[in-house]
């Protein structure tokens, strides 16, 4: 298990005060909080080897390529892919599922073919494929979710058929927390001849993630919700299919030789990445991965399973509330969207802030999956590696006062 | 201060657990226009009839926050039965108290409204209280120029 | 003027030790490097108020929002726009023209239409307008330069017509140096009815620029030239056009409602910022605009010019050099680009690194222009805000050295 | 050790200064592949001859640095004459030597190549070694299944 108090050392900012109270921060399914080392393999970047990458000659160049090109390596370890030529770095998983949508679905998808997506998808994972159905004349096909928010894998076998050409799921709810039977999924669609495209967003940075395993095509995530810097996004793909993409986009680096009419494109990976990459953040993405492999991920998975279990038990014995999502921690992340009646999310958020706690609240990028459940948003509370059972108890009790403030009990 | 005696004043709570003029309203000189917060996601509709240069009937139907919920409550209080024009004033008069920090002297009759004040220091909150107001304007260009349904956002 | 030696101080990584000697950084137009102050906004950023932006309602959140937006207001005072609504942060300058060549560029660009380019363009200002005209069956066309690296804006006059519905221009080549008057093409543009996209990459950290002077319509520059960190970059449009251009990219945050089937898109400039951006590095950028505002982008062109000056005089005291581009500092800015005869530019940029020196060598992402001058590269130095003219005696005596140990000179 | 020593030692000099088997060969039976450095942009044309499995004819026509100069050269002069599966065998070494930082004992007649060895210190500078050698390889799988020309890359 992992040692709380001394991974909460690790991250400066929750010594932060906030409105007079220790920062309790329970909004990591937006952003994680970043650990001192990747805070300083910045620093260390900036003040020692900060160079342009990959045309250097000099020292500077030759240490930061290594180091960018390393990081590479990383990823490619950490969800276990066979090869970092496979490995593309992007600005954050929103640029990795566009790239795809845009190159590989312009040249895959056609009139009367069909998209499958979960009614659970971020905004990232749905208006690309959107977008790409309306410009192809192509149909958008959503599978059905049970009454507590997991995907009904039977609709999936019902719906896929000799038209599917991309299955477009999430691993993790980041409304919800389901945890989607994605295997299962890649299976199902493979037998009919679709790829399966993977939003790994909220899963990479919480459990042990294997594009072994899954048997996935593509595989996103965005290295700031896994303690990593803001500006990195990772794509995976498989090698072949990469080999037949097309870039998203031209310049510096992604070509072989140049003429005034006509270009030669370089080898894969460095074909989709156009232009300065961002070099530091890279790097500093590659000291995330190490923290993180050094906790461990089945650790970091057993941790917010408990923290999950704790609280399913404390919200449920809150009067007023509706929890959304999965009721079994197997099934789920440490993700939790509630509403409380009477209390419009907004209101909790504010509420809650005052007392130092920072929750999100709204639609999360989900306004479709909202306008399922009937509602306007929720309030989501969740988990990392630095969260405490102490923090979700604070929580507890500044929910208690945002109903006494707004709810039907004080309306007059 | 504390939250309470800023943002949810006693006036707000009110508006917001008995909102005055929600619902839909119907008829053939009716517009109604879609306001969006894309940030929250908060969406409402409001719907006006504006007839012989007044607005005769005004309605808002959302499920907003409670600053959103009082704030469209408050206008449309406020509004209801007045010219077009001094809508209009009163409109800027509510903005420029939101946006530019001044104190303006809101009208006595409409008093209620500077309840809303405090949310001035809730910079994230103005855009709620902003919302109703922002779908109005565009609700009396549309009525002016003779247009039908539409969507805004307040960003 | 600049206090060099003072600036130098604000700059870690000059305390360097390459190969036994003190870094003497000649490589600014790849990379600038980065003064502490900009370092430490990262390294506050992460430890004080690190969140995701504009969804959220927590102290945090509205600390980070503002900090991003503001950045916006500088962006638009620095390069005097008008409203900081027509400044779109993105990657780099590479990711600004694809954004545009692949918005508004298929938006305007039909069969037989031609897309005027100057000779010196580097990659990332060429490729995705060369695939652009490709896909749409329309025509590049390239202006003329002068023997000594000058835009011949007579040729510019000649080949613009009506036809003629994008002037893609840099302001400065990374390669020869020269200053283009794009003022002047702008007019000749608008005259036609054609827009100017300029690429601002090797000017806006070099030379006041101001986009009501240049009247151009769009204007692309990376933070990362300009003591910025790398992954951010500018595309300045004008609003007008702006307002009118599809988004590159969807996903969360540029959207105003989204239904399972249809999406309502945000205004300008969100619509065109898809997913979370590289917050920590905008802000950061903001830093190193404010601190070349400090200097004054007047003192840092006026210092420039002296080092230039002193250039041209030194190098051409070089036996067998050949230098490239502009011989008057008016016209020119301080990227020296040169060979010296009988080594290869590759063999030059090894040596003078065994003496700590980092210099450029290679093509600089300019093929064409490469091919024009019929050579396969160039060793080329560049300099900024912490260049001495010590650095450049440090450079002319490790040339000497290159050419004794590979030079003719040396040739049994 | 300087670089003079490690590097730019005089076999590698002596090749750049004065390379072997320069320039364009023709005839019907010649095939000819691009090699090209995206990085630097160094591009080079090999001519591959091969008749009845052997390697009759070779040129390497470049602009390049020392390095790949002196590699193309030292290449050229090793495989000319050789059995196509000897020639396999020796890119193998020389791959290698070069990036496995394995002290592959070299053929004795080859062994000018050692000379390239010192480039293992220098990683940016092994590409420039290694695109003659790339390209050979594409070259023979051409002349194997009868294509002709090609550009390939070394990255
Ligand atoms: C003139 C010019 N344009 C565009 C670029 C591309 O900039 P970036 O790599 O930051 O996208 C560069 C820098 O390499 C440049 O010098
Ligand atoms: C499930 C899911 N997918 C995609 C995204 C988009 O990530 P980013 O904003 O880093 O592109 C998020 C995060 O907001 C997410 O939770």
């Amino acid at each position: 298990m992992l040692d709380v108090a001394r991974v909460r050392k690790d991250f400066p900012i929750l010594d932060r005060i906030v409105n007079g109270r220790p920062l309790v921060y329970l909004d990591s399914a937006a952003t994680s909080q970043k650990p001192q080392c990747v805070i300083d393999s910045i620093t260390d970047y900036y003040s020692r080897y900060n160079s342009n990458i990959h045309r250097g000659i000099h020292s500077l160049g030759e240490e930061a390529t290594a180091a960018y090109e390393g990081v590479r390596e990383k990823v490619c370890n950490f969800i276990k892919a066979t090869s970092a030529r496979e490995v593309i770095f992007t600005r954050n998983t929103t640029e990795a599922v566009n790239l795809v949508a845009s190159t590989y679905g312009r040249q895959h998808i056609l009139a009367g073919d069909e998209i499958l997506l979960t009614p659970l998808e971020h905004h990232s994972n749905l208006i690309p494929w959107q977008t790409l159905a309306k410009e192809r004349d192509a149909k958008l096909v959503y599978c059905d979710v049970t009454e507590d928010g997991k995907v009904d894998v039977e609709s999936v076998k019902r719906l896929i058929n000799s038209r599917t050409r991309i299955v477009a799921v999430t691993l993790t709810s980041n409304v919800l927390g389901t945890i989607v039977p994605v295997a299962e999924i890649c299976t199902i669609a493979h037998a009919s001849g679709a790829v399966v495209f993977v939003d790994g967003a909220q899963a990479v940075p919480h459990l042990p993630v294997s594009v072994q395993d899954l048997q996935c095509d593509f595989l996103a995530f965005s290295m700031h919700k896994m303690l990593g810097p803001t500006g990195v996004g990772i794509l995976w793909g498989k090698a072949e299919i990469l080999e037949e993409m097309p870039p998203q986009m031209y310049g510096g680096n992604m070509i072989n030789s140049v003429w005034r009419d006509r270009v030669i494109l370089n080898q894969v990976p460095w074909r989709f990445e156009a232009g300065t990459p961002n070099i530091a953040d890279v790097i500093a993405s590659g000291v995330a991965l190490d923290y993180l492999q050094a906790l461990g991920m089945n650790n970091v998975r057993a941790h917010e399973k408990q923290l999950s279990q704790y609280a399913l038990a404390q919200f449920s014995k809150i009067p007023g509330i509706k929890l959304y999502g999965p009721s079994t921690v197997e099934d789920r992340a440490g993700v939790f969207s509630f509403n409380l009646s009477g209390v419009h999310p907004h209101d909790v958020g504010q509420i809650v802030n005052e007392e130092g706690i920072a929750i999100r609240v709204g639609h999360h990028c989900c306004q479709p999956l909202m306008r399922d459940l009937d509602i306007s948003g929720t309030a989501r509370a969740s988990f990392y590696v630095y969260t405490t059972e102490e923090e979700i108890d604070l929580l507890i009790g500044a929910l208690d006062k945002a109903r006494k403030v707004l709810g039907h009990v004080a309306c007059r | 201060m504390s939250l309470a005696d800023e943002l949810y004043r006693e006036t707000i709570l009110d508006h917001y657990h008995n909102p005055r003029n929600q619902g839909v309203l119907e008829g053939p000189s009716i517009l109604s226009v879609e306001g969006v917060n894309p940030l929250c996601g908060d969406e409402l509709i409001l719907y006006l009839d504006v007839k012989d240069g007044k607005v005769e009937g005004i309605s808002i139907k959302s499920r907003g926050c409670s600053i959103n919920t009082a704030s469209s409550s408050m206008m449309t209080e406020a509004v209801k039965g007045l010219p077009v024009e001094r809508v209009e004033e009163l409109i800027d008069a509510f903005k420029n108290m939101m946006l530019k920090g001044e104190q303006t002297a809101v009208p006595e009759e409409f008093e209620d409204l500077e309840a809303l004040q405090g949310v001035k220091k809730y910079p994230v909150r103005i855009k709620c209280a902003l919302l109703p107001w922002n779908t109005l304007i565009e609700a009396l260009h549309s009525a002016a120029s003779g247009e039908t349904a539409k969507a805004i956002s307040t960003e």
